[in-house]
C-alpha cells in the first residue's frame, strides 16, 4: 500500500473457495493509506458487470479479499506545476480523484471532467468538485450535466486553463477521442486503459495493444506491466482487435492454433 | 522428508514441480513473487526463429473453471530470447526448460542447433500444437507422422546432453499411437498435455469471443482429460519419463499426475490466479508424499497402476523409514 | 415472441430443448418436476439389445465444473423399454428420440428395426461412442470406417420417417472427419458431443477413483469444447441439422450452441444440479432470442458464422416485426 | 416437509453462485414441521468431510438453501407396536431419532446404539438418551461409552427387549455387520445405505448396489429412489464395488466405455 501511485491497480480473485472463476479481477486503485497505527488500507471501485463483480458487491464489511497489488505504472506526474485536465468515463474517475490531489499538492491547476451513459454510471464528481472546485459533466442521455460525450467539454476545459496535459481514464473509444483532441493541440495525453487481462503480473501475454515505439516500430505490448497508461498518441486505437500488417513480427503469423 | 529428486531421463532436477510455457513467460516476472531457482525448472514460452507479433485481441476468455487463451506464441525470436531472457534466468541461478515451436521441420532443427551447448538450457521441450505449412497447416501433434520427423530431426541436431520432450496435443483420437512415433523417433520423454481446442461464442456480439475464433482450453477443467492421457502414455511407455500438466492448482492436483505416471509436473494457468502457485503446490506435495509413506517421489510415480502386491512392495520402505524416525 | 419451432431435418419439434441421453433415464423421474410433454423431445438413455448390468461402482467422480461417470450402460433392453418407457412416454404425450447403443453393427440394426413404425419415436439418436467388438474394441466413433458402417446399416433399417441422428465422440483427431464420413452413409444429423474420456485419481486409495478406471468427463466445464465441435460440424455440413449438448445449464449457454450452428440443444448434466434445468433453458433461451431481436430460432442458428451482411439480412426481419409489434 | 419420513434424504446444493461444484450433496433428514402459523422447517446434520460440507458448516443462519426433497423412500414402520434396536454410525444416528419418536407414539418398545470411531464423532447420543431412556454406546477408541464397533453391543441390545426388528444407518461396512448380526437371530434388519449420488431423483445410474430381488435374481438397483433403506438381507454386502457374474445383464458387459 505504501508503493501506490494512481494509476496502479490490483487484481482481486473473486468467487471464494472452489469457484468456477479461476481469473482474477483488475480494478484501479484510488486510494491506499499504509499501515501505521493502524492496519493500512487500499481503496477501489467497482462497477458491478457480471458474475466476478457482482461476487464483490455482494461482500459485507469485516470480509477479507485476496489482492495482488499494486501493478502497472502509475501516471506519470511532471516535476513542475503543470495545467492538466483530467477526463473519467463511468468508474474511470476513480483513480483520477488521488490524482487530481497529487496534481494540487504539486501547486498544478487541474480540470475536471466526468462523463458517463447515463447519471447513476457517474462516479466521483462530487468528491472531484470538493477537491478542485469545478467539474464538468456530462451523459450520454442528458440525464445529469450536459448532454453529450466528455469530448464535448474538453475542448473548453483544456482552453479555460490553457492546459499542458490531459490524463483520461476510461472506455476505449473515449480515450481514443480524448487523445485525438489532445493531439489536435499538440499537448500530450496520458491515458489509462482496460484490455482483458489474464494474469495482470505480464506473464501471459492476452492483455497486449498495438503500441508505437522510440524506434518508430509498433508491437503488441501488455498493458497490466507496460501499462496500463501509455501515452495515447503511441496507441494505435483504430488497430485495437487487429492484427496490422506493418507490426512487428505480423509477418511470421502463419496461423498458429494457440497457446 | 520425502526425497524430491525428480528423474526426467539424462536429467535430474531437486524438485518435480515446474512453471507451464506460456504461463511464466521467461521467470523473470514470476521472481517478485518467489525464487525461480527454487523451482524444479522454468519453462519458458515458446520460442521461434523470428520475432512473431502473435494473435489480435481478445486473446481470453474466461469459462467454467478454465480459460481459453489465443495468444498465437507472440515472442521476440531466438536471438532476442538468448541474449535477454536466458541470460537473465542463467544469472539468477534456473534451471531452464525452453520450449521450442515452429511451422516447418527446418525452424524446429535450427532451434535446437542455437540451443546446443547452452549451459543453462537442461532440456527442451518441443512444442509440436503448431500448424506445419508443409501439410496445409495441419497440426504437427495430430499427425504421427509428422510428429516423428519432428522429434527425430531435434533429437538429432540437439545437444545430446539435453533431454528432447515431445509435447502432445489432447486432441487426437489416440494419443499413445502419437506417443509411439515420437518414442520410436528418439523423444526422451513426453510433455502432456497442451491445451483442448476450444470456443466462446460472446451472446451480446453474437461472434466468436477470440479474435482467433478458436482458442486452447487450459484450467482445472481438463484436468480429468490430462490425467488420462499420462496415465495411457505411461502404462504404454512405463520406463519413458513424464511431465504432467493440466489444470494443476494444489499438491494433491499433482499427485494425481505423479500416481498416473508423471516424473514432474508443471503448473501454468492456475498460476494467474495465484502467482506463487508454483512453489505453493511443490510444498503441498511435499506433505502429501510424507503423509501417505512415500520415501522418495520415485516411488509415487505410477503407483496407481499397481497391483497389491506392487503397492506393498513400493511402499513397505516408506513404512520401514517411518518407523526408524 | 421469437419462433421456437425447431427443425431436426424432416423432424420439426415445437421448441429447441432435449434432455440428453442417460441424464434423463426415460422421462418418468423428471415428471414430478415438470411436464415432459414441455419439452421439444425426451432423449432415453441409450437402449441396447438385451439386458445391462452396467460398470462397479463408484461410477461417479465430482471434477471442477463437471463430473465423470462411468455407468456402462446399465440398461433393461430393447424389450422391456419397449413396454415400459417407451409406452410410458406415448401415454403422457411426449415427443421421443431413443438413443441406441451396441457392440456390433448388428446389435444397431436389430434395435432400428425394432423401432420402425413406432408412433412415440420421433428420431432415433445413435450412440457410437461405444466399444466395436469386431475390431478389438475401438470405439465406433472413433473410426470413421466403422462409424459409417454402423450408421449407414442404421439408416437402412430404421423406418424412413425417423431421422437417424450420429452421436459423435469429441476425442479424435478431426470431427469434420467422423461427421463426413456419417453424412456420406445417410446421417441425417448430428448430436454433438458425447463425453471426453478422462480419469481421477482418489489421492486417499492412491488408485483410480471410479470403478472403471476411466469415465466420461461431462458438464460446464466441457462446454467451450462442444461450442468448438458444433462450430466446425456446421462450417462443413451447414445444411445439416445438429443437436448440440456439453456443459448447457443456462438459456445463454443454449445460445451459444445455436449461433454456432446447432438447431436444438439437450441438457444433460445440468439436470443432476437442477431437475428443472431442461424447462428454466427454455424459458432463459426464448428470452435471450426476444432481446436480441430474432423473430426466430431458425434466423439464430448459424449467426455467429455469419459476415456483417449476413447478419443484418438475417436480423432486419426481427427488427421489422418488433417495429410492427 | 409435511411429507417428511425417517430414512427420507435431502439433496442440497453446495458452493452458491458459479461455483465449481456442479453436484448436489446428499443429507439424511432428522426432523422437518410444516408450515402452520410459522414457516415449515426442515433439519439435517452435516459432518465435514470435504469442500461441499465444509461450505455448508459455514453457513450463518439466515442464509437459504437450495434444497430438493424429500426423497427416497423412508424406514418401513410396522404396523402394529414392535420391539425393535435402532443403531446409527456416526452422524447416522440422525434419522434415527425421528424414527425412535415415531415407534415410541405407536407403544413399540425402543433400544438405541450409537458408535462412532471417537467420541466427537458421536452424534446424538443425549437426545436419543431422553427419548429412549437407555442409550449403548461405543467407540472404536474408547474415549467414550464402551471400547469397541456397535455390534459388540448389539446383540445384548437385542436380547434385553427380545427385538423382532433392527434399524440402522451409518457405514457400509457397519450396516453390514450388523445385517448378518440380525440374520443370525433370524430378525429383519431396515438399513439406510450411502452411495455417492450424481441426481439424487434416479435418473442417472451412479448410486446403484447389488440386490437380490423377490425373483431371486440379482440387480444393480438405485440406492436414491429404490433406498437409501433396504432388508439387509437382500444387499449383496460382498459384492459392493463389484460385478458378480450371477448379476442380471453382467453378461452383457463388454468394456462400453463410457456413458
Ligand atoms: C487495468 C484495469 C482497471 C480496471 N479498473 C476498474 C475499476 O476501477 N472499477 C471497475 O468496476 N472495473 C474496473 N475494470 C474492469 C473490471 O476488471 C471488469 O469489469 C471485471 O473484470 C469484470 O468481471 P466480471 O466477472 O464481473 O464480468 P465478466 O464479463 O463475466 O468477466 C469475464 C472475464 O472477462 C474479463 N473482463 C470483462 N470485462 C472486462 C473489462 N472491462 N476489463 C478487463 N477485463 C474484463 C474479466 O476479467 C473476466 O476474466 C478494470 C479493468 C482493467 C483491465
Ligand atoms: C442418502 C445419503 C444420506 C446422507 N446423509 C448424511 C447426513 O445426514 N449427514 C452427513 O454429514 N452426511 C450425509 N451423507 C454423506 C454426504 O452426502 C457426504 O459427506 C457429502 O456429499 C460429501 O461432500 P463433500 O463435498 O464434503 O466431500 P467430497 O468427498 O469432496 O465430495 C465429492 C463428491 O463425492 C460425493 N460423496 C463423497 N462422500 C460421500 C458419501 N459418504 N456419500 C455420498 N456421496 C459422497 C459427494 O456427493 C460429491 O459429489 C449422506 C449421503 C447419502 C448418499
Ligand atoms: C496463456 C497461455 C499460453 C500458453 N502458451 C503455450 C506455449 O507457448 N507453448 C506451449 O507448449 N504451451 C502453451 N500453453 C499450454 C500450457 O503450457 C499447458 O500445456 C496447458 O495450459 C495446460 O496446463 P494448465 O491447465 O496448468 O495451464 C499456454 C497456456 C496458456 C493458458
Ligand atoms: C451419467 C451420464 C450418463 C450418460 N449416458 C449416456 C448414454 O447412455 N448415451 C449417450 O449417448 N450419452 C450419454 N451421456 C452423455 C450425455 O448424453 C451428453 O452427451 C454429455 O454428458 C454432454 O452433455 P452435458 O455436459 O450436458 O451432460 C451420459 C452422460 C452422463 C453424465
Ligand atoms: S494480463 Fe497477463 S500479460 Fe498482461
Ligand atoms: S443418484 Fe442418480 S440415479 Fe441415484
Amino acid at each position: 500500500a505504501a508503493r501506490f501511485k494512481p494509476g496502479h491497480f490490483v487484481a482481486v480473485a473473486v468467487g471464494g473457495e472452489n469457484t468456477s472463476m479461476i481469473l482474477r479481477r483488475a480494478f484501479a486503485l484510488c486510494g491506499a493509506k499504509p499501515r501505521d497505527t493502524l492496519a493500512g488500507t487500499i481503496e477501489f471501485v467497482v462497477a458491478e458487470h457480471g458474475p466476478g463483480t457482482r461476487w464483490l458487491v455482494q461482500r459485507r464489511a469485516g470480509e477479507s479479499l485476496d489482492v495482488v497489488g499494486p501493478l502497472g505504472n502509475p501516471f506519470p506526474i511532471p516535476s513542475a506545476p503543470t495545467r492538466a485536465v483530467l477526463v473519467g468515463g463511468g468508474y474511470g474517475t476513480a483513480p483520477l480523484l488521488p490524482l487530481a490531489q497529487t496534481l494540487l499538492d504539486a501547486g498544478s491547476e487541474v480540470e475536471f471532467v466526468a462523463g458517463a451513459a447515463t447519471a447513476t454510471r457517474l462516479y466521483g464528481e462530487l468528491a472531484a468538485k470538493r477537491m478542485v472546485g469545478r467539474v464538468s459533466v456530462t451523459t450520454d442521455d442528458g440525464s445529469a450535466g450536459e448532454k453529450g460525450l466528455v469530448t464535448d467539454v474538453l475542448a473548453q476545459a483544456i482552453e479555460r486553463i490553457n492546459a499542458e496535459i490531459v490524463y483520461a481514464c476510461g472506455p476505449m473509444g473515449m480515450l481514443q477521442a480524448v487523445g485525438e483532441l489532445a493531439g489536435q493541440r499538440a499537448i500530450r495525453a496520458q491515458v489509462a486503459v482496460e484490455e482483458s487481462m489474464a494474469c495482470g503480473i505480464g506473464v501471459c501475454m492476452t492483455c497486449v495493444l498495438p503500441v508505437r515505439a522510440a524506434d518508430g516500430k509498433s508491437r503488441f505490448v501488455r498493458s497490466c506491466v507496460d501499462g496500463p497508461v501509455f501515452d495515447a498518441l503511441n496507441v494505435r486505437w483504430s488497430d485495437v482487435g487487429k492484427l496490422p500488417a506493418d507490426l512487428l513480427g505480423a509477418a511470421a503469423m502463419g496461423g498458429v492454433r494457440n497457446g | 522428508m520425502a526425497d524430491l529428486a525428480a528423474r526426467l531421463g539424462m536429467l535430474t532436477l531437486p524438485n518435480p514441480v515446474l512453471t507451464a510455457s506460456g504461463c511464466a513467460a521467461a521467470g523473470q516476472e514470476l521472481h517478485q513473487f518467489f525464487d525461480v531457482s527454487e523451482l524444479g525448472a522454468v519453462v519458458t514460452k515458446s520460442i521461434m526463429t523470428t520475432p512473431r507479433s502473435g494473435r489480435p485481441t481478445p486473446r481470453m476468455a474466461e469459462t467454467p473453471s478454465g480459460m481459453l487463451n489465443s495468444i498465437g506464441l507472440q515472442g521476440p525470436g531466438i536471438d532476442s530470447f538468448i541474449n535477454n531472457e536466458l541470460a537473465w534466468l542463467a544469472e539468477n541461478g534456473a534451471r531452464v526448460v525452453v520450449s521450442i515451436a515452429g511451422s516447418h521441420t527446418d525452424d524446429y532443427v535450427a532451434l535446437a542447433r542455437r540451443l546446443a551447448g547452452h549451459p543453462a538450457v537442461s532440456m527442451i521441450e518441443v512444442n509440436i500444437s503448431c500448424p506445419n505449412v508443409e501439410s496445409r497447416g495441419q497440426v504437427f501433434a495430430c499427425d504421427a507422422l509428422a510428429s516423428a520427423r519432428v522429434i527425430g530431426a531435434v533429437r538429432r541436431a540437439a545437444d545430446p546432453g539435453q533431454p528432447v520432450f515431445a509435447k502432445l496435443s489432447p486432441d487426437v483420437t489416440d494419443i499413445v499411437h502419437i506417443a509411439r512415433a515420437c518414442a520410436d523417433s528418439g523423444a526422451d520423454g513426453f510433455s502432456l498435455i497442451n491445451t483442448l481446442l476450444g470456443m466462446v461464442i460472446d451472446t451480446d456480439s453474437l461472434a466468436p469471443a477470440l479474435g482467433g475464433g478458436t482458442g486452447g482450453l487450459s484450467g482445472p477443467a481438463i484436468r480429468p482429460v490430462a490425467v488420462r492421457c499420462v496415465w495411457q502414455v505411461h502404462a504404454a511407455f512405463p520406463h519413458l519419463p513424464i511431465l504432467g500438466m493440466g489444470g494443476i492448482r494444489s499438491g494433491l492436483d499433482a499427485l494425481q499426475f505423479i500416481l498416473a505416471g508423471a516424473s514432474a509436473v508443471s503448473v501454468g494457468t492456475a498460476v494467474f490466479g495465484d502467482p506463487s502457485a508454483p512453489v505453493r503446490v511443490l510444498a503441498e506435495l511435499e506433505a502429501a508424499l510424507d503423509e501417505r509413506g512415500f520415501a522418495s517421489l520415485a516411488d509415487a510415480v505410477g503407483f496407481a497402476h499397481l497391483d497389491e502386491f506392487g503397492r506393498a512392495a513400493r511402499l513397505a520402505p516408506a513404512a520401514a523409514e517411518a518407523a526408524v524416525r
